[in-house]
C-alpha cells in the first residue's frame, strides 16, 4: 500500500535522464556549501544537470524534496542526510522508485544507498582528543562546546572525544554547553561561562565555526594564547587561525574528496557499474600547527 | 473677520456625489456656509450628513462635485490639507486617542514645539488648561483620554476643534453625550465664535437646541439635499415632515400606565469600587427593585455611575462589585453576562458599535448572535432558519435597513440600535437594560423606539432605562430613580415628579462628600 | 487594520484563488512535469502538515490569538507517540511498566498535544497573558521536554501499521489528504454552521461586545486552543509517520510557515476576519510555489528571493480586489 | 485586548522591574559570580544587539505594526559591510573596482538596513499588506540577498580598527554599549519628547483617529520601518565587528528573541501602549535569564524549559499589578 508517487514504475537504467539531484542537509553553514558545491561541480563536469536541495536541517523537508525529485525522474541523489535515523524512509522513496542513492559525509543507517562515503567523526574525534590530551599534559579544565544537540555528529564527535579524554582523571570538564555549530552563540556562550570561572586550559568545540567563536570570546577576555581551542572541520578560516597559532588543533574532513567521489559513483553507476564500495569512511585527519602546510581549502594542498 | 466675509459665503459645496459599496450616501448635494453663521444640518439617520462633512473635512474625496472655499475651488487629500484651511471638525465617531493625555489629543497634528524640535509640553498644557477653562471642564490637562468618560472625551474633542482657531467649525452631534451644564456651556461657546465670524454647520437630533442658535436650516433625506432655508422660515413640524418625507410617526404620548406588583428584578446593597483609585466607588449602596410590565427611568449627570450600575447587575464586574441579587423573587449571583443572560436579564449598552454590536459581522448574524441555540438542526445552525428567525425578529422592531447581510458597520445609528433590541427579543428576556437607548438617534427612529418599548411593557417585559434626557425619561418612566455619584438620591413617582426636583436631586450635593 | 477589516472574505478568497490559478497556469506552461497527477499529489501531501497546523492556526487567528507553539508540540507529541510505541514506559512507583498499542500511541499523542494547548488557553484566560507571550514560552518549553524526552536521539523503527498513516494509500489517495481533508472539512463546518464557531469571529471581531452578548468569552478561547494543541499533535503523527521516525528537532520554524498560510489566505490578524477555505488556498499558494520552484531548478539562493516576492505579490492580489478601508 | 489597553506602561514597567530584581537577587544568591561588574558589562554586552533591533522594534510595535525582518536585514547589512570592507565591489559596466573605507562600509551597511525598511513601510502604505506578511517577505528575501552576496561563506578578517565598534570600549565601558546607549536615549527621547513619538502612539491607538486628527499616517509608517531597517543594519554592524566575521547565517530567529524582549517589557502588540523603558528592562530580563543560566550551568535541555516558564512568570508579574480589564 503506497502512495501513487512511489508506485509508478521508473523507467529501466539507461533510458534514464541525465538529472542529478544534490540533496544537502543545509547551506547555513559553508561547510555544507562546500559539500554540494564540488558534487555540483563535479557532476556537472560529467555532464550532468544539476540541482541542489536545500534540507534546513528538516527532515521532513528532505522528504517532500525526495518526493519532488521522484516525481521528476531524476537519475540519482547525491545526498547530505539530514538525519542517519530520519532520512531512512525518504531513501527508501527513491530506492522503491529505482532512483540510486549516494549518501556523503552522514552516513545513514540502513543499506538503501548504493554507497555511502562518510566521514569518520568518531574517528577524528579520537585524534583530536589524542592531541588535546597530549597538548594538555594530561591534566587540566577544560570546555566542550557541543554543536546542535539533534545532530548526529555532535554526538559522534563528543562520544569519540570522551572516548579518550575520559580516560584521563586529571582532565576535568567544568562545563558542556550547547552553541549550536553557530560563531556567535559561541561567543556568547563562552563569555558566559569565563564569568564562571577563568582558570580553564582548554575549549574543545564540535566544529570550526564555535572554535573562532570561542576564542574571539577568550581574545576580548585576555585569555587569547593561554586556553588551548580545538576545532572540527577544517574550514579555510580555522586552518589559517591555527597558523597564526590562535587555534591549537582541528580535524580536517574532506567535504570535496567526498562530493568528487560520490559524484564519480553515480556517474560510474549510471554506466552500469555495480561493484562499488556499499560502505566508503573517509579518514579524518589532524591538523595542527605542525602538519598545517599540507593542507589547503576544505583538503589537502593541491587538491 | 471683515464684513465682507459676512455676507460672502466661506465654504460651498457643489453637486457632490459620494457612493459607497452598495449605498449611494450623497447625490449631488449642495451646502453654503457663510461667516458668522449657523446652519443646522438636520436628516434622519443615514441620510448622509456626516458623510458630507467628511467630505468638507478632506476625509474622503467626492466622487463628483467640488469645494469652494472663499470662491476659490479646492480639493483636500488629507483632513490636515482642510485644518490648515480653516476648517476644524467634530467628528461623531469621537475622532480621540484614547492612548494620549487630553492636551496631546488637543494638539495632535499640531503639535508645539520648542526650538530644539522637542514638544513643548508647558505651552500645550498651558493653552489646554485655558480652553477646558473656557469649557468649563474639570480635568488635568494631562489626564489620560481612556480614563475620561464619553461626555468629558466629547467636551475634549470640542476644545480641539476650538485650538485650530478655525473659520469654519463643523459639529456633528456634538451634544450625543453632553450633560445639561455642558450643553449650556458649548451653546455659549457657539455664540461668541459666530460672533467672532465663524461659520458653523451644526448636525442635530434634539431640536430644542436649534431655537436661538440656528440662522438656517439644511435638511437632508436619502442622500439628498431637500433644502437650505433660514431657520425662522420653517416650523419645527415642516422641518421634521420635510426630514421624514411621510407624516412622521406621531410624536410619543404620556402611557397609560398600569401597576402590576409581583416583582422581577429586586437588587439590595449594590457596591462597585473604583478600580484604580482604592476607597472610592463607582456605584454605592444602591437598592432597586422592578416589577412585571413596568419601567424603570433612572436619571443622572454624566458620571453618576448609571452605565457602571447596569453593568454590574449584568455580572459584568463579577470579580469587583457586590450586591444581592433576586430575580422572581429567587436569589441570583452572576459570575458573567453569560449566567444573566441564561437568567433572563438583557443589556443595550450606551456605546453601541464598541460593546453592543461585532461590526464586522453581518445585521443577521448580530441579530441572532444570542440565541443561535433556537435555530439548530442535529447541532448545526441551519441557514434558512436563521435568516427566518432575523428577519422576523427585524419585523418585528420595524428594522428599515437594505440587506439582512449588509454589514452591520455601515448601518445608520437608529437601525444599529434596532438590531440590537432584536437580538435581546430572541433571548425572550424577562428584564431589559437600556442604557441610553435613544443617544444620537433621529427623532423618527427614538419614537419608534418609544413605541417598541411601549409594546414590550405591554407584552410583559419589564425595562430599567438610563437616560440624560429628562423628557424621556419622564414620558417613558413608571418610576423614576435619581443617581448621584454612584448612589441613590431619590426616587420619583413619574406622575407626581417635575422636572426641578429631579434635576435638583441629580445635582451633586456639596454636604454628600465622596468617601 | 481597517483594509482587512472592511476586506470581505469572499472577496479575498477570491483573489488569492487568482494567484493560485496565475501560478498553475504559469507553472504548467513552464515546466512539463507539474500538470502530472503524480506532482499534484506530492504538493497535496507535502502540505498536508502545514494545512492540519494552519486550519488550527486560522481558528486561534479568528478568535483574535495567535499560536506559536504549533511547531513545538508538534514535536514534543511526535516524539510522545514514537517514545511509547517503542518503549512504552515505566512507572518505577508502581513498579509497572505500560505497553503501548499503536492506538494508544496515537491518542496520547494527541493527548499531549491538548495539554499544551489547554496549558496556552489557560495561561491566555486565566493569567491574561497576550497570546504571544504564552504561546512563545510554550514552544520553548515543549521543545525543551522533547530534548528531554528524547535525549536529542530521533526514535526510529516504529513499523509499517503505525507509517501507514503517514505515508499509506487508500483508493489511491495518500493517507495523509484524507486525514487531513476530515479536518478540513470539519473546521470549515465548525466555522460556519456552529454556534461555537459563530462565537469565534463574534470574540474575535469585539470581546466586549461578544461578552455583552452573552458569549462566554473565556471558555471559547480556552477551547480554541486546546483543539489547536489537538491538531499540533495530529501533525506530529502525520510527520513521524511519514519518516518512520520522530526527531527532536522537527517542526522548527513551522508557526511562521502556518502563519504565513493563514495570512495569505485572507484571514486578518486582528481577529473576527477569516475562512477556513482561504487557508487551504493559502497553504496551496505556498506548496505550489516551493514544489515549482524545484521543478523550475531555481538555486536555493534565489529560491527564498523568489517565495518572498511571490508573497508579496499573492496578497497584494488580495487587497487589490478588496475595498479601500477608510483609513485608507 | 482590553486588559493590555487599561495597563497603563508605568505600571507594566514598575511590575517587570520586579521580575528582573527577583532575578537578580535570586542569582546573586545562588552563584558567587553573578553580580561581578565582569559579568555585568559581559551581559550588556551580550544583549546590546538584542536591544539595538528591539528598540526598532518597540516603536514599530507601538505604531501597530510588526518587523519579522530584522534578523534578515542585519545579516545582509553585515555581509554588505564586510564584502564592501573585504573586496570593496567592482562594476563591470563602468569598468572601475570601488574600495570601501571603514566609514563607507558602515554607511553602506546602515543604507542596505534603511532600504530594507523601505520596502516594508511601502509594502504597507502603499500596497496596503498586513505588516506581518510584508516583513515576512522582507525576511525571506534578505536572507536570498545575503546568501547570493555571500555564496554562502562567511566573509572574515576585517581588520581590528573594524573589530573596535564590537569589541572596543572606552573610559572601560564596552563600545557596544556605549552605541546602544546612545540608539536608546535617542528613541526614548524621540517617543517621549517629540511630534513624531506621539504621532507613533497615535498610530497605535486608532489609526482612524490620528488621521482624522490630521496625522500623516502612511508618512509615520513609512518612517518608523525605515528606523528599524537602519536599526537592523546597526546591529548587523555590531555582529560582524564582534565576530570578526559576516556569518551568513546572522540573526537566525532573532526577530522573536526581539518581539519577545518588547513584549516581556509591557508593550502591547495591539499597538499604541508601550515604552523604550519597558524594552530596555525586556532585553535585561531575557539577558540576565541566559547568563545565569549558563552560571548555573543547566543543561541545555533544561535551559529551554526553564526559559519558558520564567517568560510566563515575568509577564504574568506584569498583568497581576495591572488595573482588570472591563472584559477581563
Ligand atoms: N464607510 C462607509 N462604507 C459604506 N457605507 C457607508 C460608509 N459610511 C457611511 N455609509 C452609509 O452612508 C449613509 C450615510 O451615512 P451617514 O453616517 O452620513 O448618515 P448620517 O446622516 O450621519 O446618520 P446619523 O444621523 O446616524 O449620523 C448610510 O447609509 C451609511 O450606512
Ligand atoms: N474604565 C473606567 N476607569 C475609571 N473610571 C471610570 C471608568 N469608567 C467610568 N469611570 C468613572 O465612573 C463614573 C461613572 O461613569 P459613567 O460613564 O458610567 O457615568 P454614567 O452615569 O453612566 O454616565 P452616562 O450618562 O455616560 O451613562 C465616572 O466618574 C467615570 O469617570
Ligand atoms: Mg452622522
Ligand atoms: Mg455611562
Amino acid at each position: 500500500s503506497r502512495g501513487p508517487a512511489e508506485s509508478t514504475p521508473a523507467p529501466a537504467p539507461g533510458a534514464q535522464s541525465r538529472q542529478i539531484a544534490v540533496v544537502v542537509s543545509t547551506l547555513n553553514n559553508p561547510w555544507f556549501v562546500v559539500l554540494a558545491n564540488t558534487a555540483r561541480d563535479e557532476a556537472q563536469r560529467r555532464n550532468y544537470k544539476v540541482t541542489i536541495f536545500d534540507s534546513q536541517n528538516d527532515p521532513a523537508k528532505e522528504a517532500a524534496h525526495f518526493e519532488n525529485i521522484v516525481a521528476s525522474r531524476y537519475a540519482a541523489v547525491l545526498l547530505n542526510a539530514t538525519d542517519a535515523e530520519g532520512s531512512v524512509a525518504n531513501v527508501m522513496k527513491a530506492r522503491v522508485a529505482n532512483i540510486p542513492v549516494f549518501t556523503m559525509d552522514r552516513e545513514i543507517n540502513s543499506r538503501a544507498p548504493v554507497s555511502q562515503v562518510l566521514s569518520d567523526n568518531y574517528a577524528g574525534a579520537v585524534d583530536v582528543a589524542i592531541e588535546f590530551v597530549e597538548q594538555l599534559g594530561e591534566r587540566g579544565r577544560y570546555v566542550e562546546l557541543l554543536g546542535i544537540v539533534t545532530d548526529n555528529n555532535t554526538w559522534n564527535r563528543s562520544k569519540g572525544f570522551h572516548s579518550v579524554v575520559d580516560r584521563y582523571p586529571g582532565l576535568e570538564m567544568i562545563a558542556q554547553q550547547s552553541a549550536e555549530f553557530d560563531r556567535s552563540k559561541a561567543l556568547e556562550v563562552m563569555e558566559s561561562i569565563l564569568q564562571r570561572s577563568t582558570s580553564i586550559d582548554a575549549v574543545f568545540c564540535g566544529n570550526d565555526a564555535m572554535a573562532l567563536g570561542a576564542y574571539q570570546a577568550l581574545l576580548s577576555a585576555g585569555l587569547a594564547g593561554k586556553v588551548k581551542v580545538f576545532g572540527f572541520d577544517g574550514s579555510d578560516d580555522a586552518l589559517a587561525s591555527i597558523a597564526e597559532g590562535k587555534l591549537t588543533a582541528t580535524a580536517m574532513q574532506y567535504p570535496k574528496t567526498m562530493a568528487r567521489m560520490v559524484a564519480e559513483f553515480a556517474d560510474r553507476y549510471l554506466q552500469g557499474e555495480r561493484n562499488l564500495p556499499a560502505r566508503l569512511p573517509i579518514h579524518v585527519d589532524l591538523v595542527t600547527r605542525g602538519n598545517i602546510g599540507e593542507f589547503g581549502e576544505h583538503g589537502r594542498r593541491g587538491e | 473677520m471683515t464684513s465682507t466675509a459676512a455676507t460672502s459665503h466661506v465654504l460651498e459645496a457643489r453637486n457632490i456625489s459620494k457612493s459607497f459599496p452598495g449605498v449611494r450616501a450623497l447625490q449631488d448635494v449642495s451646502l453654503r456656509l457663510s461667516a458668522g453663521k449657523l446652519v443646522a444640518l438636520v436628516g434622519e439617520n443615514g441620510a448622509g450628513k456626516s458623510t458630507l462633512m467628511s467630505v468638507l473635512a478632506g476625509v474622503q474625496p467626492p466622487d463628483r462635485g467640488e469645494i469652494l472655499l472663499d470662491g476659490t475651488v479646492i480639493s483636500f487629500r488629507h483632513p490636515s490639507e482642510a485644518r490648515r484651511g480653516g476648517i476644524a471638525t467634530i467628528f461623531q465617531e469621537l475622532g480621540l486617542s484614547a492612548n494620549l493625555t487630553v492636551a496631546e489629543n488637543i494638539f495632535l497634528g499640531e503639535e508645539a514645539t520648542t526650538r530644539w524640535g522637542t514638544l513643548d509640553y508647558a505651552a500645550m498644557h498651558r493653552h489646554t488648561r485655558s480652553l477646558l477653562a473656557r469649557m468649563q471642564l474639570d480635568i488635568p490637562a494631562d489626564a489620560p483620554l481612556h480614563s475620561l468618560r464619553v461626555g468629558q472625551q466629547q467636551v475634549v474633542e470640542i476644545a480641539r476643534a476650538l485650538s485650530a482657531n478655525a473659520r469654519v467649525i463643523i459639529m456633528d452631534e456634538p451634544t450625543s453625550a453632553l450633560s445639561q451644564g455642558e450643553i449650556e456651556s458649548l451653546l455659549r461657546m457657539i455664540k461668541e465664535l459666530k460672533a467672532a465670524g465663524v461659520a458653523i454647520v451644526y448636525i442635530t437630533h434634539k431640536f430644542e437646541e436649534l431655537a436661538d442658535l440656528a440662522d438656517e436650516v439644511a435638511i437632508m433625506r436619502d442622500g439628498r439635499m431637500i433644502t437650505q432655508a433660514s431657520y425662522e422660515s420653517l416650523t419645527h413640524e415642516q422641518i421634521v415632515s420635510l426630514m421624514v418625507g411621510r407624516t412622521p410617526t406621531a410624536t410619543h404620548a404620556r402611557r397609560v400606565r398600569r401597576s402590576t406588583k409581583e416583582p422581577v428584578l429586586c437588587v439590595k446593597q449594590a457596591y462597585l469600587p473604583h478600580p484604580s483609585r482604592p476607597g472610592d466607588y463607582l456605584v454605592r449602596n444602591v437598592d432597586l427593585h422592578l416589577c412585571r410590565g413596568e419601567v424603570l427611568g433612572i436619571f443622572g449627570l454624566m458620571g453618576a455611575g448609571r452605565t457602571e450600575l447596569l453593568e454590574t447587575i449584568f455580572g459584568m464586574h463579577a470579580r469587583r462589585a457586590r450586591l444581592d441579587l433576586a430575580i422572581d423573587g429567587r436569589e441570583a449571583r452572576f459570575a458573567s453576562p453569560a449566567e444573566a443572560v441564561d437568567a433572563g436579564l438583557a443589556f443595550a449598552p450606551e456605546d453601541r458599535k464598541r460593546d453592543g454590536l461585532v461590526l464586522d459581522m453581518s445585521t443577521q448574524q448580530n441579530a441572532t448572535l444570542a440565541c443561535l441555540g433556537a435555530m439548530k438542526r442535529w447541532g448545526l445552525i441551519h441557514p434558512a432558519l436563521e435568516t427566518e428567525c432575523a428577519r422576523t425578529l427585524l419585523q418585528r422592531i420595524h428594522w428599515r435597513g437594505s440587506s439582512l447581510r449588509e454589514p452591520v458597520r455601515n448601518l445608520s445609528g437608529g437601525n444599529q440600535q434596532k438590531v440590537i433590541l432584536a437580538k435581546w427579543l430572541a433571548t425572550r428576556p424577562k428584564v431589559l437594560l437600556l442604557d441610553e437607548p435613544t443617544r444620537g438617534i433621529d427623532i423618527n427612529a427614538r419614537n419608534e423606539i418609544y413605541a417598541l418599548i411601549e409594546e414590550l411593557v405591554a407584552g410583559g417585559l419589564s425595562i430599567v432605562m438610563v437616560s440624560s434626557e429628562l423628557p424621556e425619561i419622564m414620558a417613558l418612566s413608571d418610576r423614576i430613580m435619581v443617581m448621584c455619584q454612584g448612589a441613590n438620591a431619590g426616587e420619583f413617582a413619574a406622575d407626581t415628579a417635575t422636572a426641578e426636583a429631579i434635576m435638583t436631586a441629580a445635582l451633586p450635593n456639596s454636604t454628600r462628600s465622596r468617601a | 487594520m481597517n483594509v482587512t477589516i472592511l476586506n470581505t472574505p469572499s472577496v479575498a478568497r477570491l483573489q488569492s484563488l487568482l494567484a493560485l490559478a496565475l501560478m498553475v497556469v504559469g507553472l504548467g506552461l513552464m515546466t512539463d512535469t507539474f500538470l502530472t497527477s503524480d506532482n499534484g499529489w506530492n504538493i497535496l501531501r507535502q502540505i498536508s502538515v502545514n494545512l492540519c497546523l494552519s486550519v488550527g492556526m486560522t481558528l486561534i487567528i479568528i478568535s483574535g490569538g495567535i499560536d506559536l507553539s504549533v511547531g513545538a508540540v508538534l514535536a514534543l507529541s511526535g516524539a510522545v507517540a514514537a517514545g511509547l510505541l517503542k518503549q512504552g514506559i515505566a512507572l518505577p512507583f508502581l513498579g509497572v511498566h505500560l505497553d503501548f498499542t499503536i492506538t494508544g500511541a496515537i491518542v496520547s499523542a494527541i493527548a499531549v498535544g491538548a495539554a499544551a494547548g489547554a496549558c496556552n488557553g489557560l495561561a491566555i484566560t486565566r493569567l491574561q497573558l497576550p497570546p504571544f507571550v504564552a504561546t512563545l514560552a510554550m514552544l520553548s518549553i515543549a521543545r525543551g521536554l522533547t530534548l528531554l524526552w528524547t535525549g536529542g536521539f530521533p526514535i526510529t523503527g516504529l513499523g509499517p501499521s503505525f507509517g501507514f498513516i503517514g505515508t499509506g494509500a487508500w483508493l489511491g489517495i495518500p493517507m495523509p489528504v484524507w486525514e487531513v481533508l476530515v479536518i478540513v472539512m470539519l473546521a470549515a463546518l465548525v466555522c460556519k454552521r456552529t454556534a461555537f464557531g459563530r462565537h469565534l469571529y463574534a470574540v474575535g471581531g469585539s470581546e466586549r461586545a461578544a461578552l455583552l452578548a452573552g458569549v462566554r468569552v473565556e471558555r471559547v478561547k480556552l477551547i480554541v486552543y486546546v483543539v489547536g494543541g489537538v491538531l499540533s499533535g495530529v501533525a506530529g503523527l502525520l510527520v513521524t509517520a511519514r519518516l518512520d521516525s520522530a526527531q527532536p528537532n522537527a517542526g522548527l520554524g513551522y508557526e511562521l510557515d502556518s502563519i504565513a498560510a493563514v495570512v495569505i489566505g485572507g484571514t486578518s490578524l486582528s481577529g473576527g476576519r477569516g475562512s477556513i477555505v482561504g487557508t487551504v488556498i493559502g497553504c496551496l499558494i505556498i506548496g505550489v510555489l516551493n514544489n515549482g520552484l524545484f521543478l523550475l531548478d531555481v538555486s536555493p539562493f534565489w529560491q527564498q528571493v523568489i517565495k518572498g516576492l511571490v508573497i508579496i505579490v499573492a496578497v497584494a492580489l488580495d487587497r487589490f480586489g478588496a475595498p479601500k478601508g477608510r483609513a485608507g
